[in-house]
């Protein structure tokens, strides 16, 4: 059995559909997307609202959950790190954890054949 | 002092009327900002309470005298600052205090330069709107409303307005075509496969609730506008074919897209009631209620098709349908009263020459708004420019425009998973 | 010249009574739409608005001659199409305009048939509401019109319906109570335990505005009835008298439920404020202000424990509360005339013959509207079907019967969470 | 005969205003919870209805005759339970029916009432809120009415307070000053190290739609207060004033926050539409419409720094900006009569005296409204408790006060997250 | 230390509160739920809004992650299985993770206590 | 390579700025935040509406994810044990996780470095 693995990409909203587009045509049918508050070197924004500021310090982002069995790894980050690039502060960040099993629930299918 | 209760009778009429036509503001507000997206709420809104405080302030300054002034050759009223003038032709067959009237036609006013922000919503600049909404409260709509209430060429030559269908709706209309036009569509409207796509608005029920206060605000827009109330027969017919046409005409969209897209679709409904209402405005007080009846349907048939023809063939981005609403159904409205009007309308034996005046009537306000908006666009675009950034247009017009994280800031808006840039 | 003042100041105040009474619909819609799930708002709007359109042209091309037609032996109107008869009876005893008198009498038809889509909510299909909104507004409501205020039957006996406790919100709430009936509960409301379940309004905030804009409608509702702006002292009585017994009713509401369920429950001290509203309604202009207040006092008991026996005794689902506020207010308000007349109730040493003939009359009217829509229900039953499946009620009527995704597009909706299949 | 047509005239006219006015309390609910957090919408909404209902009952039953009963020393009407009173003073020059007076100040006294609670939102308890509402509209409200429009001392010195910007939105105001003081700030808006902290509202939208509903209000507000129809003149130069002091005030504070902050701020814009409209109230009958213009621009100014400082500098935190709209421009509005009054101001001649007169009666009222309320709120404190616990604060009042987890049921609202403790 | 597991069951939102139900009488009762938007073999639906269509290639999705000791991790995926699959599209998917440790705040317990 | 751990971290929503602040003090700059629901030792609360008993088993927590090195951890766990115990439930509780590699985006460095 291959390894599974679990890949969760984070990063702006803005750039989300243009991701799911890129990862359909790698073969990435599944996944889970959330929606997420996050902070990180990107700082929040200040603005002023009825002349106090208001500082957001977190900021909306978007976070894609993608189990995959280990061989396109390597393939999803690069084609999302093409994707999600722009050189500026809140590309975002990709994490990648282990996964011990899968299950279909549909058809009780276990590991990678239930992906 | 008889003619002190007529008098009392008919400010009353057009005081109440007024206050009801104001709150079409409200209304305004609510279908824009109902039909685009949370993240240029509150933008909408600042745009449709500016319109109505620009508009009211220049067309007191300015744009009533250029309306109601003393006719310079039918094209224009004699301009008088503060709307200090004589109003000497104007005060012949209008008995009301003058304030009665002013108000009356800020209310007019303000409503034509609303309806704009609608078709050019989610990417005008808010400094751009500021500016072309002045436009249009200032000279735009007062020259078309001299022409054809102000006892200008128009009037002359026996077009009927009643409550300006063209005059209000039209210029409206047209402008928003322009600018639309103009301005190019959202990011995201139509992919580079040539797809259309649907951008749902925000709040269905919010504009939902901006139809019932358009209709409710129209009750005082066509009956008020016979600035009588003494004047019953006529007020109690016109309240019967406001309603009527409206329903016809809200019917006959739900039946068409329940055809066309296989269920009835709310949206565009909603867009049917106001179609019907802006369609009957020129001829409720000239046409029977059978005559009302059928104006609402081809109001219906107007702006379903209408609408889908500016999206998709003209490929024009109106987020709310103003286009197709104002402009399309505004004209087509006044044409046919010239086929419906119980007096003299071609289907009750009048002959073509009211037709004509009707169609040359409409014709002609839709060459000035468009020409004379156009020009305000253009130097609108080569100075502050007219667009936002694609950036700020993504994020939303509320943060950037108004430093406003969100209008709803206890609530997630997922508004930008659908974004395409 | 002085008939013409008359007239011209009834006019007036009848009509602009009806742009408020119009304006209701915008009520009953948030009301409808607040208090039921975000996944079913665009369905609830788009009923608010088709029931009014349908109602608005059938009543017109039926509806309104059934009910002021001269009468065919008490029971209903000569039918004429598109309100086109003689109405000879009428204009005996009703100088305004007949088209002012029409669209009065379309906007309180089209109130009776818009209650009735709150208590169906969120699981009615679309057409089949179509259907019965056509027939409540073609024949079971102008019937009863007819027998209370076109001079049938129980006008004869003297029956005291001001402006339509058991005329409209009776037949209303009927209609409500049968249909939710027929319906069944929504899925989740009532466990296999036994157990009643709340399902929380998506937006308190929408529904509030609704009793807010209702309250309002009722000040052209209640004293719109008089038919006359001459009458200022009924009209002024009919202020005080509505507004006091809708506040009476909401301040007992609030008391109740904060006794009964330990705090001031705020959807309920909403139906409170409609329950004082419907239940004044019939005798507005025969109280006092105290028996006003009084009346406003049992309205809130009877609207806080009618509904909690419906909903956990009956074991009926009405989203709303409409049976509790329309049908039973409706019909106690009117019963209550009998007790409360300061001209021959029994509280003034009337006698019993007049609170006789108020229960008669609501009797009366319950048994046909009970029965005829049974009739109908069955019938659409039987033929296109009442109720959308249960995947299409889970998953909201907007996405089923509308093709809406969402009527709040950026926003996340949660409503499924908790629902129970 | 000729009376009975000015009566009817009359009446209509001070009927429909009434509606009018009542509609503001809709108003005022939608600018108050859409200006505030999401979690306390149904408290919010249920303290706007409340305080209509309690209004509405012990103004009847008490307050009106305090205001209106035969004065007692210029200083409080003779009480008359039921306002069941002879009232011969009142009748002396007031010809409308009882009733249509007694309505027209129940909606005015209501809308005092319901200023404060904007001020006080999100951490007063409701039960506390109801017994200082019940104050204000049993006694403080009465007493200042008297003395102003009761025939009372301040009316006999020739103050000049036309529609209430004095009498009703001071009142209210300062009450929200003195109540906003001795609650204290909420949760979370001022921060231990000084900083002062912005609370987004949970819903501008519906923001922007109660001042849109409060702005149609004012057209019954302030041309109702001639307490005719026949008075064609005033009532359409109030209207003229009434609305063009609202744009210049919205116009001016939408500049001052583009040049302060950058951008032009959405809810300070707001508020300056409410700014110019209370500020006009005292004079919109008697200043030109150029002076209503300015009036409308010292309002903008008004409105803007005078939130500032009452939040920035007396660190009193008042959500919705009630203090700076009703209390200082109220106040302003009302002193500036003195300068702008065509007819005694002292910029068209009229010598000191008058201006005078108006400061007396602003400090006046100022003055007793803020002892007397101090009073109720201290008792309060000491008995049943004015704001509610800290855990019940960052819960929310919807939860604890109302038993409602949210009034947004099928959305995830998310305003904890901002909390800190 | 027995293993403790982190096993997340995505699934369609109307089957939620079955779940819970089911997961209760199995002596489960800490869990936490997020809301998601997914997409795997089933596909979005297209709607007609104005004329238009409108495809929502994300459907939403319920997901519940629940940590036990390595126990009754099977017991979990056959009850879940059990109330879920209808056999149709959309049934979902279970993922099973490894996790390292477990602290309860309130009482400072580690690992299995903690649960 | 330092082994990289993951950190969720679920809590009542009112302490959050607290935490975050907290964190900020330790150092931990990024973090990613959702909105959650959850049930455990705590029990919902049964509230009425309309006179009938409206159980929400689920209450709202929010849940920090936090990617840290393997030093800190136990640093974190303390510092959010210290500003969240209250002694009652609904505390929280905090997971651990293994991480088997990170991407920064804009960068595109890798495990510890990306962080
Ligand atoms: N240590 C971390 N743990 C968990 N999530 C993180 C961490 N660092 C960053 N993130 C998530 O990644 C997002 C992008 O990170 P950020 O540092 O702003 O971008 P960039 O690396 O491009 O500067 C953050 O908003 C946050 O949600
Ligand atoms: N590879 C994957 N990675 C992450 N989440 C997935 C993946 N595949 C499916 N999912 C999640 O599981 C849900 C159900 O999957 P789906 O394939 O639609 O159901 P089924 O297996 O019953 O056909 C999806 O909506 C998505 O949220
Ligand atoms: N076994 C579990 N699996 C997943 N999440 C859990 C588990 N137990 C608790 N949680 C999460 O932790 C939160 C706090 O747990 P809870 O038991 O209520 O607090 P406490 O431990 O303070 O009593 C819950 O609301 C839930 O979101």
């Amino acid at each position: 059995m291959d390894r599974i693995t679990k890949i969760d990409i984070i990063t702006r909203q803005s750039k989300f559909d243009d991701l799911k587009d890129a990862l359909n045509e790698i073969g990435i049918t599944g996944m889970t997307v959330y929606q997420v508050l996050g902070c990180g070197n990107q700082k929040g924004k200040t603005e002023v609202y009825r002349g106090n500021e208001l500082t957001m310090d977190l900021l909306p982002k978007v976070k894609l959950e993608i189990c995959v069995c280990e061989v396109p790894v390597q393939l999803v980050v690069d084609t999302a790190i093409k994707v999600l690039r722009t050189g500026k502060i809140g590309d975002g960040k990709i994490f990648i954890y282990p996964v011990e099993d899968v299950i279909k629930v549909r058809t009780g299918e276990q590991g990678v054949k239930a992906l | 002092m008889e003619q002190n209760y007529t008098l009392a009778i008919d400010t009353i009429w057009v005081l109440l009327g007024t206050a009801l036509v104001f709150f079409m503001q409200a209304g305004f507000a609510m279908v824009e900002t109902g039909f685009t997206r949370a993240k240029n709420a509150g933008n909408i809104i600042m745009k449709n309470l500016m319109d109505f405080v620009v508009g009211s302030l220049i067309f007191y300054i300015l744009g009533f005298s250029l309306m109601f002034g003393d006719s310079i050759g039918g094209f224009i009223g004699l301009p008088a600052l503060l709307s200090q003038g004589e109003f000497s032709a104007l005060k012949e067959w209008m008995a009301l205090d003058l304030n009665t009237f002013i108000i009356w036609q800020t209310v007019f006013c303000a409503t034509a330069a609303t309806i704009v922000s609608g078709a050019m919503a989610e990417r005008t600049k808010f400094s751009a709107y500021l500016v072309y909404s002045f436009c249009i409260s200032a000279v735009i709509y007062p020259v078309v409303g001299h022409w054809i209430w102000g006892g200008g060429w128009l009037a002359g030559l026996g077009f009927h307005d009643f409550a300006g269908s063209t005059v209000v709706h039209s210029v409206g209309g047209w402008s928003a075509l322009i600018g639309a036009m103009i301005l190019g569509p959202r990011i995201g409207k139509y992919s580079k496969s040539g797809k259309v796509n649907a951008i749902p608005g925000h709040s269905l029920t919010l504009g939902a609730l901006g139809v019932f206060i358009l209709w409710l605000g129209w009750f005082g827009f066509n009956p008020g506008s016979s600035l009588s109330g003494m004047n019953t027969g006529t007020n109690s017919l016109i309240f019967m074919t406001t309603n009527l046409a409206a329903a016809a005409a809200t019917l006959t969209t739900m039946i068409i897209t329940w055809v066309r897209y296989k269920k009835p679709d709310v949206s565009m409904t909603l867009n049917g009631s106001l179609a019907g209402l802006v369609a009957i405005t020129a001829g409720c007080d000239a046409v029977s209620i059978e005559g009302a009846l059928i104006i609402g349907i081809i109001a219906g048939f107007a702006v379903t098709f209408g609408i889908e023809f500016v999206d998709k063939k003209l490929k024009i981005d109106d987020p709310v349908g103003a286009i197709g609403v104002h402009g399309i159904c505004g004209s087509l409205g006044t044409i046919l009263v010239g086929l419906f009007a119980v007096d003299g309308g071609l289907f009750y034996g009048g002959g073509f020459k009211y037709l004509g005046v009707q169609i040359l009537g409409v014709a002609a306000v839709a060459v000035w708004t468009m020409i004379t908006i156009s020009i305000v666009f253009f130097v609108i675009k080569k100075t502050i420019g007219l667009r936002v950034s694609a950036e700020e247009e993504v994020d939303g017009l509320d943060l950037h425009e108004h430093g406003l994280s969100s209008s709803y800031a206890d609530f997630e808006v997922k508004s930008h998973l659908k974004d395409v840039i």
